[in-house]
């Protein structure tokens, strides 16, 4: 009985303030927006910068004149390493191929014989493709016969490395900041929609309707503001990525943002009624 | 029904009510005089419990301000029937809505409140202005919803503040005649009011607010 | 002064002045009367151009509906004191700049204001209550602040709403000789009444609203 | 007079509905620091591809055993050159140690004599750093006696112009996005706020108060709101920036950020009361 008296005050009670419902639930939807935009924002990064450390290598140089078979016995060896995801071998060749592109002459141009010796690029798993795994890796297979030498980027790894970290707590700073901006936005806009109502909170009290009476349609309200706001943020998600699509072909979206954004609506929506029409009861 | 100990009430550092007490008997009728200012709206307040005294107890039925809860205030008022000075009516529901909603906290069968509703309604010859918001109502016709929102429960006491301020004599006279009525059924009913004609024509026992303190007459 | 010309008005379809004409000369003092619902407050509301008729012509003071402008409306309300029946005092504002607010709109000098607002308010008996907010005040309190808001321009006209529906018989008759004071010094004034003592205590000439029409009794 | 009474008034309206015009102004706040927080974002990441882009390189090869003086002269015609800003000299020496870098041997290991020819790298300026002016310049370089080849990384220059345009496109639409959310945010609560003073507006006219003179105090109380939140704004802006300095040193803020928050949140507080109360006169 009386949840179905709060269930019509609440759809009511939406139906009858509707400047102000349709208001609430334009901010609402907005702030909501933001925070998806945001989410997408940083998932679609997170997964750049995926992208982007699975191109580290190490590039193993071997003795000059290695035989093929002891090179690809080599190449065996460092697979089997749990850090090492992929090995390609360079063969002599195609090192002379590589001076080429570098410096713009073929070694042949100077030289009969190719001085450049053979060598292993090593593509990393996904735990080690950081700093310290490849500074340990490199010494491991530094310390393996045949190898004259291993070389990496090491600066730039370093770069990375702190530059990524600093995206993060930067991607983590910016999130925290715009739920607390969304949050604010989200709660005030309900605040004043409700204190606009305060002369019925009282008239319904002065009338013998109890605290949970007067407040229950108004959290339902919320509630159904919250959902509204959500479904129209999420159509908008949904909207942007699909546009986007034609520019920025890589942009994705993932089932958990329309649930996080709907459930942050719906419990914000109820939530700030709430404390907002206990501040009248 | 109502009996007052000794009230003492202020609001804001003003002593408004000093050393009020009264009692109302069960199915009685009574009037509360004073001039503009007096306390009558005060003491009515203090009755359904919208406001606490300072000092000294009210006991409303079987409710003692010395051990309500604020929790059981509701049921207090559910057994009132007040009619506002000011009519406190929602502005945002219709004349149907705002007398229905006083039956619906009760929990009240939605059947059974169509019926009453619509019965009240006529009875302050306002049954044709059912859909209409207060904003399209004239000042009496307010006043009237008010009425019908007051009696609409059967209460156990009838508190009226000014119900005929803005009606015309036979408006007046036809309220005056449905309170009656309902008070020979057993409600009790306490009025304010300055209608000296009524008070004249309707003769019951009469209580004046005086700087304070109320005095039988 | 106040002049209908077959007037008719009608909102949402509901017809509720059909074919009035009436008459008010400077300085004169009219009754309104009907009853509730017939449309006094409507009249008034046509007087002071809050609603335009249908069809008809109204003529207050040099302003006519058939050829004012929307931006002269604000000066012909400056010449028309009106007393509302639901008061309409600005809620967050004191007693004291209620009244004052309808002298600073005239572009009036602070210290006039003042001395004139405190002066009203001491006629309605609200002198030490200026600095009190509306819902601080009791309902008769309200209404005596409407009224001075009214009569602080020093209007050409008055139409009073019921003005002396929430007040006791004393402050009624205050009001009453302050109204009639003002309206011998030269202001037409239009009341509204239910009060049947008022005017058989004070009589003036009475027009009846009945049906929509208007009737000189 | 008029105008005196307009701002007596819009000071009292400011401080009378207290509970509603703190609210505004925190959402206001809040909205304005958003756009702020994106232009300083979009601001800094425009410095740092400018850094990025000042790392485009065109490296011309010169013939092998060209003498220093021929080096110097060469590296003097290209200087000259308008798109060209720096011009650095890699000379045999210097060459062989970039092979010892990238291949990890060094040429004596092998040869007794040097194969590698110097080269002039060139770093370009403002204007020139991107693809089209770069095959230009690399071109008309090529047609120029002793030089062999001239290298640059055609494609990564391909890939930053076709990434920075959608960068820029994505900065642009974004912020577009955080405006229109901001002002709409904005504008629904300021008209929240006037729509719960309706009553006043109607009662303001029917004692004789001329449109303007109700209109007139709440635009007013408009400005203030706005003024009040761009500055709370524009403080956290300051302290964000000061913050995040110690994470980032780059991050930096121009002038022209307070200054366009601050004409935002004064334009919007003063339109959307305008606009909000025009509906109830
Ligand atoms: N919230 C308040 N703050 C300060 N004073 C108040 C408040 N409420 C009421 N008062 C004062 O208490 C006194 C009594 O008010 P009350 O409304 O009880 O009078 P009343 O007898 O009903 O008068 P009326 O016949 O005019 O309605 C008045 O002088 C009023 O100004
Ligand atoms: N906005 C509106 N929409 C519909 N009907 C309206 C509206 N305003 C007034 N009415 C109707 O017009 C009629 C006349 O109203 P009015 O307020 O003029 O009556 P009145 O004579 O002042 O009555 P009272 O003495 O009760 O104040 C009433 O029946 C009322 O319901
Ligand atoms: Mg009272
Ligand atoms: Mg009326």
């Amino acid at each position: 009985m009386s949840v179905w008296f709060s269930i019509q005050e609440g759809l009511r009670g939406f139906s009858r303030a509707r400047m102000a419902s349709v208001i609430s639930i334009i901010s609402l939807s907005a702030a909501l927006f933001l925070i998806a935009f945001f989410l997408i924002v940083s998932l679609n990064m997170q997964a750049w910068i995926g992208e982007f450390r699975q191109k580290i290598e190490i590039e193993v140089f071997l003795e000059p004149y290695l035989e093929d078979v002891k090179i690809r016995a080599l190449e065996q060896e460092i697979r089997a390493f749990p850090e090492v995801n992929v090995v390609e071998i360079i063969s002599r060749e195609k090192a002379a191929r590589r001076f080429q592109e570098e410096f713009g002459r073929s070694v042949f141009e100077v030289l009969e014989d190719n001085p450049l010796p053979p060598s292993l690029v090593i593509r990393l798993r996904e735990n080690y493709r950081n700093a310290p795994a490849v500074t340990a890796l490199s010494a491991k297979i530094g310390r393996l016969a045949e190898v004259t030498d291993v070389v990496y980027q090491r600066e730039l790894l370093n770069i990375i490395d702190h530059y990524l970290r600093l995206i993060y707590l930067s991607i983590l700073g910016v999130g925290l900041l715009l739920l607390l901006i969304a949050l604010v936005l989200i709660f005030n806009t309900i605040r004043l929609t409700i204190a606009a109502r305060r002369d019925s909170i009282t008239i319904m009290q002065l009338v013998g309707a109890t605290r949970g009476m007067v407040r229950r349609p108004f959290v339902i309200e919320g509630f159904l503001q919250g959902l509204i706001s959500a479904l129209i943020a999420v159509g908008l998600v949904y909207l942007l990525v699909h546009l986007t699509r034609y520019f920025l072909p890589v942009v994705f979206l993932r089932w958990e943002i329309p649930a996080i954004i709907t459930a942050l609506g719906l419990l914000m929506g109820m939530l700030s009624s709430r404390i907002s029409v206990n501040k009248y009861l | 029904m109502i009996e007052f100990y000794n009230v003492h009430f202020s609001i804001s550092n003003k002593q408004i009510i000093r050393d009020a007490s009264l009692r109302i008997l069960k199915g009685e009728f009574v009037y509360l005089t004073g001039i503009s200012g007096a306390g009558k709206s005060s003491i009515l307040r203090l009755i359904y419990m919208d406001d606490l005294p300072d000092s000294g107890m009210i006991v409303v039925e079987k409710y003692s301000t010395a051990k309500i809860k604020l929790s059981e205030i509701p049921y207090l008022r559910r057994k009132l029937g007040v009619i506002f000075q000011d009519f406190k009516l929602l502005k945002d529901r219709t004349v149907f809505e705002n007398v229905a909603f006083a039956m619906r906290v009760t929990g009240a069968k939605s059947r059974d409140i169509k019926r009453r509703v619509m019965k009240v309604l006529a009875e302050v010859n306002l049954g044709h202005m059912r859909n209409q918001f207060p904003d399209q109502l004239s000042g009496g016709e307010q006043q009237r919803v008010a009425i019908a929102r007051a009696i609409v429960n059967n209460p156990l006491i009838i508190l009226a503040d000014e119900p005929t301020g803005n009606l015309d004599y036979q408006n007046s006279r036809d309220i005056m005649e449905i309170l009656e009525r309902i008070n020979r059924q057993g409600t009790a009913v306490l009025m304010a009011t300055h209608n000296r004609e009524i008070l004249k024509e309707f003769p019951h026992r009469s209580l004046e607010v005086k700087e304070g303190r109320v005095i039988g007459l």
